[in-house]
């Protein structure tokens, strides 16, 4: 447990007590150094917090920078809750991702719980409704009693909270890989919708004005939650345990519905929600964005324990609490709205022209800290980078064709790898029709919410296959993108914009650094060649227990627009006779492959190669031809090639099947993760213009009534198997798993 | 025909409720705030799903000791009808409407997805669409669902046909199949599935909207053409 | 101030789900003695003392605390620890 | 056999929405005097003796039946009644 004995200014610099906190000599000097004095406990607690990875971005931030985020539609790009994307008909589309690792390694149920409320939570601050969540998982492989307990736990914390409040899941990946077994990936993306005159700022302006605390009274949760966040996961963080915070989410819907209706009222001047270090950041920032400085009286916030230091109640997690900006006297008509709903509402302090974040406590100034240094101006690190050793062997490496024997029997291997296996044991326990405009449901490439009243609906999908980040940082990071990409396009949608969430080890490692950079690079190309602006993101570093690194995870998540509702796509194929089209060749390219995995149990070599203008161009030739509506069915190739789509778009409530001929090496056509290809399927009436449309498409036979996947490599049958099989074992694999003895 | 829709603090279906009998079947009808409430001048009384009052201690306890509940008791009393659907299935068995109790459903994880229904009872307000014996799909979202009543109240559930819905493939354990049930004098249904959900063809299923058009030309039968 | 903590429980009879797994999952981590779980709520009331307290509590329990369709409960009146 | 009762509770200072929830509607039913409600779980085993019992039983609560994050437990062994 870190001391929350008071050490006084002099004991604090002596024993570097600061260092307990996560704070460096040097930073600790730099605070000296605003300050003109030692800081005192609570001041150190609220330095450190602020300047933590999590809140400053202290080392991610020259890399950030990179990223292109802007584009006419942008109406927010990074810097506030969420991102915003024009939509037309004066709408627009908010979002933004957010991780909680750390949480959710010691406390799974509710660290996957406060990650969801956290991330809803910026969506309706910035006075958006939150219409749809995803979430992106990263397990360790499900043969572990605690891995399995990890995953049960963190689907179950996403289904109690996202359910209950309302919000429907619609969506999101899980991967499961040996790097993330003791430091599992729990990110969540929340989505809303909003009407431009209802746009928020997290600002606290007017001179005077008065700050008012909403929600739950504040405990001892979570406290240091952000630094924790910014640690390695060592052997005793279980000591770190009673500081876990707990959710909610009865509340969070009480909070949304209060904060919508408030958001109209010319009374609020600005609101943020207290997430990562609490009151201090909401504060400090909601000050800084402003230009203003702020007082606050802590006797004035609700407390739920009793004792509380002024330390406890800055640095304090507890979840669902909103702070308010509100013009001077038109506090009650406020209020009154947060109490129709049950909820506290209570001033605590207001805006003082004065730049300075100032608390008071019993009566006497407890910190006194200049907002800016303490908001913006946290140092900022350019670490050392160093091309990974591990890369350069794997560059050198030729690309091989893994001996398989029996094509039929490998798709069923690759059917049952959890990571492509179904994850309908996830989705099921979640609410994903809620508000009921989930017209995709979990299950296809990217879910589909329409938007009522109009005739639009917004494709929303998260990706990152970290194998290949992983072999070639800068390749994989393009991959992502355009993979994200790929699945809003083939739902008939034009990718509008993203967010992302860079989930990285430690960073003082320079092979790490190099894989943080050079992801960002790759992932910044593709956004430029794609179009699509980064809005909003997320950082997480120090993923790694016991000295090893998870695999570099920048996840991606993608909103795309749908300008009719007669685009929207289905990836699964629909009328027997269609034509079955495959967009792109296969080359020999296995190097962070399923295939690689079952039959050498390790990746290696290099990542798939990947060329962005092609990229672009399919993607937009397949767009056209989906808005010109000769398009049945479109899916993306990914994870297991060609077989596993083809497998894939057969599974589904009509009972069809596919029959294919192909040419050239058998495990290649059927198996190879070469990039940008696509399976897509025409009725025949339409095959003079969708070759017209789309340049690299070519048939390989058609879709059959009679339920069987039947593929012949150079007139040679190949795979014959009936599809109810292969899709019993591919819906199976995660529930028999989760059942077998470890 | 004019709808009220009660809004229970952690309702969350109470607007897609709304959008149903609104805008898809083009009825009038009020979000209406549990507190403070007057439920006299309207026709029918729905009972949204979500989570009201977080559904803890149990799903719908809390709102069952409301005081609007006593509002609708009385309205169910006067032979309006009354519909709960998924939470408000549980508040309507909670507070003594309905017989039995939703349990957590036996594989204890909640679950979303579409069901088929099997049309037990066609002679009720709710289901005169409906062909006997028909089979409609609709969506469930439940975690307790599961539904429990002792040997001599299925057995009068069963002599009273007030068994409307079974479960062709029961999900969450429920005793007899039973997805939803109606109250002896025949005004009062409760049903864990989601008739609201499936009232649009682009959503999946359109087999709710017979249900709410049911309700609707039975209420004008009883209270327009013959007043 | 009193603290009274109301026990409810399952009926006998009807099944516990939630029991069956723990039993499960204790036998398969290795405990193979346990022959039958159930689970049931605890609540720890800490109320003002006053007449008919435990008349009251009963009402509570009826009105709210447990369902009587499906469970059974009890309780147990003592003095408050000072915190 | 014997009949193991485990209490599971939330550790203090951990939030109880559900407690809330529960305090919360007591009092607007008119129970003014419930200040506070805090909910656990029990959990009745039925096992058959053996040496180290209450070791075994402490050994399943650490594994399994308790959260060591947010729990604490305390458990009680007697004879079990024969039904
Ligand atoms: N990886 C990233 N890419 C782009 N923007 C980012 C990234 N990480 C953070 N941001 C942006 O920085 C701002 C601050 O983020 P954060 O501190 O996570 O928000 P919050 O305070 O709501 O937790 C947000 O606007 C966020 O979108
Ligand atoms: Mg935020």
């Amino acid at each position: 447990m870190l001391q929350t004995r008071e050490w006084s200014p002099e004991q604090i610099e002596e024993k570097k007590i600061y260092q307990e906190m996560g704070l460096s000599d040097q930073e600790y000097d730099m605070i000296k150094n605003i300050l003109k004095r030692r800081p005192n406990f609570t001041e150190t607690g609220i330095f450190s917090v602020m300047w933590s990875e999590h809140c400053s971005y202290k080392t991610s931030k020259p890399l950030l920078k990179k990223f292109p985020t802007k584009a006419p539609n942008v109406l927010q790009g990074p810097g506030e809750g969420a991102g915003i994307i024009d939509i037309g008909d004066n709408q627009a589309v908010v979002f933004k991702v957010e991780s909680h690792n750390h949480p959710s390694a010691v406390e799974p149920y509710q660290g996957a719980a406060t990650g969801v409320g956290g991330i809803i939570r910026d969506i309706f601050s910035m006075g958006a409704r939150p219409i749809a969540s995803m979430n992106s998982l990263r397990f360790g492989n499900l043969n572990t009693e605690r891995t399995k307990y990890l995953f049960t736990e963190v689907v179950n914390g996403i289904a109690g909270y996202g359910n209950c409040v309302g919000v429907p899941t619609v969506g999101g990946e899980v991967q499961f890989d040996d790097s993330y077994e003791e430091n599992p990936l729990v990110n969540a993306m929340c989505v809303g919708l909003i009407n431009h005159e209802d746009m928020q700022k997290g600002v606290a302006k007017g001179i005077g004005n008065t700050i008012l605390y909403a929600g739950p009274p504040t405990g001892r949760d979570g406290i240091h939650g952000a630094t924790f966040a910014s640690d390695d996961l060592g052997e005793d963080s279980a000591k770190d345990r009673p500081s876990v915070q707990v959710g909610d989410p009865f509340m969070e819907k009480l909070i949304i519905e209060a904060c919508l209706e408030v958001i109209h009222s010319d009374a609020l001047v600005g609101m943020q929600d207290m997430g990562a270090a609490g009151l201090t950041s909401s504060a400090s920032e909601m000050a800084s964005k402003a230009g203003t400085g702020m007082e606050m009286n802590l006797d004035l916030v609700p407390q739920r324990e009793l004792d509380m230091t002024a330390y406890e109640m800055m640095l304090s997690e507890s979840q669902e609490r909103m702070l308010l900006c509100v013009k001077r006297g038109r506090e009650q008509g406020i209020i009154d709205v947060f109490e129709k709903y049950g909820l506290n509402a209570v001033p605590v302090g207001e805006v003082i022209e004065e730049k300075v974040f100032r608390i008071k406590h019993h009566g006497e100034v407890v910190a006194d800290i200049p907002v800016d240094p303490l908001a913006d101006d946290a140092p900022v690190y350019h670490m050392p980078s160093a091309e990974a050793k591990y890369f350069q062997d794997f560059q050198k490496m030729e690309n091989t064709i893994s001996e398989v024997d029996d094509h039929t029997e490998m798709l069923k291997t690759l059917l049952q790898q959890p990571t492509i296996a179904s994850k309908e044991w996830v989705y099921d326990q979640y609410d994903s029709m809620v508000q009921t405009n989930t017209v995709v449901t979990p299950g296809s490439d990217a879910a589909v919410i329409r938007i009522k009243g109009h005739d639009k609906a917004l494709a929303i999908t998260t990706d990152c296959n970290s194998r290949y980040i992983y072999l070639d940082p800068e390749t994989g990071g393009k991959i992502a993108v355009a993979e994200a990409a790929r699945n809003i396009v083939c739902s008939g949608a034009k990718p509008l914009g993203l967010t992302d969430g860079l989930n990285f080890g430690n960073p003082s490692n320079p092979e790490i650094f190099w894989q943080m950079e050079k992801s960002v690079e790759g992932m910044t190309a593709a956004c430029n060649a794609l179009e699509t602006p980064v809005i909003s993101g997320n950082v997480s570093l120090y993923n790694q227990s016991k000295g090893k690194s998870i695999f570099p995870t920048p996840v991606v998540g993608m909103v795309g627009l749908h300008e009719s509702l007669e685009h929207i796509t289905p990836s699964f194929f629909q009328n027997a006779g269609d034509i079955v089209y495959v967009i792109g060749e296969a080359e020999a390219e296995f190097g962070g492959s399923e295939l690689q995995n079952v039959t050498l149990g390790k990746y290696e070599g290099k990542a798939p190669a990947i060329d962005l203008n092609i990229e672009a161009k399919r993607q937009n030739q397949l767009l056209t031809a989906i808005q010109s509506g000769l398009v049945e069915s479109a899916h993306d190739l990914s994870e297991g090639g060609l077989a596993v789509a083809l497998a894939e778009g057969a599974f589904g409530e009509k009972g069809l099947g596919a029959e294919v001929d192909l040419s050239g090496n058998r495990t290649v056509e059927l198996f190879s993760e070469t990039q940008s290809r696509f399976v897509v399927t025409i009725n025949p009436e339409n095959r003079e213009d969708f070759e017209k449309y789309v340049e690299d498409a070519k048939a390989i036979g058609k879709v059959t009534g009679n339920s069987k996947l039947q593929v012949r490599v150079n007139g040679e049958e190949t795979v014959n198997e009936d599809v109810s099989e292969l899709e019993k074992l591919w819906r199976g694999a995660i529930p028999c798993l989760l059942k077998s003895k470890a | 025909m004019k709808f009220a829709v009660i809004v229970f603090p952690g309702s969350n279906c109470d607007r897609d409720m709304y959008h149903a009998v609104k805008e898809v079947m083009g009825e009038e009808a009020e979000l209406v705030w549990y507190e403070n409430s007057n439920l006299e001048n309207y026709d029918a009384i729905l009972l949204p799903g979500g989570f009201s009052y977080g559904d803890y201690l149990r799903g719908g306890a809390v709102a069952a000791t409301s005081d609007v509940m006593k509002q609708v008791r009385e309205h169910a009393q006067k032979g309006k009808p009354v519909l709960g659907v998924c939470n408000g299935f549980q508040v309507l068995t909670e507070s003594g409407l309905l017989p039995g109790a939703l349990m957590r459903n036996k594989n204890l994880s909640f679950m979303c997805h579409q069901e088929y229904l099997v049309v037990e009872n066609n002679e009720t307000l709710f289901t005169t669409d409906y062909e006997k014996e028909e089979l409609v799909r609709f969506p469930i979202a439940h975690g307790e669902g599961n539904y429990f009543c002792d040997e001599e109240t299925l057995k009068k559930l069963k002599e009273n046909n007030q068994i409307v819905f079974t479960y062709e493939n029961n999900p969450n354990g429920s005793v007899a199949d039973i997805a939803g049930i109606i109250n002896k004098e025949g005004n009062v249904l409760g049903m864990m599935p989601h008739p609201e959900r499936a009232v649009e063809a682009i959503m999946g299923s359109y087999d709710g909207v017979k249900l709410f058009k049911a309700m609707i030309k039975n209420w004008r039968q009883t209270y327009v053409t013959n007043a | 101030m009193k603290k009274v903590t109301v026990y409810v429980t399952l009926k006998a009879g009807v099944l516990d789900p939630q029991g069956k797994a723990i039993q499960e999952s204790l036998n398969s981590l290795g405990y193979q003695e346990v022959k039958e779980a159930r689970v049931g709520k605890v609540i720890e009331l800490t109320v003002d003392d006053g007449p008919d307290l435990e008349a009251r509590v009963k009402d509570m329990c009826d009105k709210l605390l447990a369902n009587p369709v499906m469970e059974d409960y009890r309780f147990r009146v003592e003095e408050a620890v000072q915190a």
